[in-house]
């Protein structure tokens, strides 16, 4: 499994060629990647934060959880640090699977669960300030 | 003839033992606290709660933050009951927006 | 809109870009790769034959039913013809969205309509053999 | 005076005009079949089913495969009581298997 902070751009095809096992047959990726608005606003770029050593933690953890609840052997979780502009991708996972509907679930599963737990914090630069986003509703809670 | 002793005098009370925990700031508790770690003297048996009693204390416009702050105890997620240990790793969590 | 068949290995960094624009924050890619096995015999290679001007009718029109029902700006599709070797890709999809619900959606929504109805064909090529894989659950009907 | 004009000679009952439909083949049908098209006259008028018939009638082994094919008529789906006119391209969709 590759799971990693990178403050380099993401190589997506590396992710995908670590999933690409002759044994699967399909293979779901997701890129979130810098959008140039955000309620509203001209978003300028954006810089990510980690709390580093916890955040690979919890990234191997949930990547853990996909693979046991799916079966699978083949995941990519990778996460950016760092300034990014528009169009850069802030996180990148793939996941291979025999069959389509545990790549989809798993990938969809990771991401989702990625945003509610690890701790790495997102801050939108606008023209005239910046803010740190800090949606309440992904306030992780002890498990 | 039996004797009579005395009971031995009771230790005086000790004075609670001092822990050190290193609390961990990001994102905009840095930009409140103006620093990204710091180091607190809590008693023996000290628990989270404590310990953010003790920012709220020391540092203006925590208080009102702190509800909305989650805490990993040496990198996992306790709840403020837990009780902290010398040398241990504290960090305040401002809900994440990673992904 | 890239709508293809190609008998070129799939380029699929060029599908992602293509639908990497400034106002997506979410980008999700089905890969349909080669495996090495079906049906436990071991696989040798594929072959894949098209109804090639009706596919890429019945391509269009599942990616044009996709953008109007996810309200999508950007989405590509490729698909393999001819010989495959085990880890190819034989279909790609990749789908840009303002969020990632309408992202994964979309893009399991293609593979699994494209499966049902766009005129390709998959040779199976075993040791000893090869096959058509025709199952009867995949019968398009008139719509 | 009025002039009896005879009614014109009716015309001979016309023959049906034959018409000409290319029937496209894939997958394991060219190699059921051999090929990968051929030109069918069928009487102006017939329907896909009859198409198919006539294919059952010409081809060994066709008429067991027919219940599993789809047709689609100049490139889009139809239902086989469709009519078919001179010129289109009948195409036998076996299941599909892309993907």
């Amino acid at each position: 499994m590759i799971v990693e902070l990178t403050s380099d751009p993401i190589d997506v095809p590396r992710l995908i060629d670590h999933v690409n096992r002759p044994s699967n047959g399909g293979i779901c990726t997701f890129l979130g990647v810098v959008r140039d608005n955000a309620e509203g606003r001209s978003v300028v770029k954006l810089g990510y934060e980690a709390y580093e050593s916890m955040a690979v933690a919890q990234m191997r953890e949930i990547v853990h959880e996909a693979t046991e609840r799916w079966g699978l052997d083949a995941v990519a979780l990778s996460h950016r640090t760092g300034e990014l502009q528009i169009g850069e991708a802030s996180v990148a996972i793939a996941v291979g699977a025999p069959h389509r509907a545990e790549a989809f679930e798993a990938c969809r599963y990771i991401i989702d669960t990625l945003k509610t737990r690890v701790p790495i914090w997102k801050k939108e630069f606008f023209q005239d300030g910046a803010v740190w986003v800090e949606p309440v509703s992904s306030q992780p809670s002890p498990r | 003839m039996a004797e009579t002793k005395l009971p031995p005098p009771a230790p005086p009370p000790a004075a609670p033992a001092a822990i050190r925990v290193r609390v961990l700031f990001f994102a905009s508790l840095v930009d409140l606290i103006g620093e990204r770690r710091r180091d607190l003297q809590l008693p023996a048996g000290a628990t989270v709660a404590d310990a953010l009693r003790c920012l709220s204390a020391e540092v203006p416009g925590f208080a009102s933050r702190a509800p909305h702050v989650s805490y990993a105890l040496n990198e996992a997620f306790v709840s403020s009951d837990v009780a902290v240990s010398d040398g241990d790793e504290l960090a305040l969590i401002p809900p994440v927006s990673g992904g």
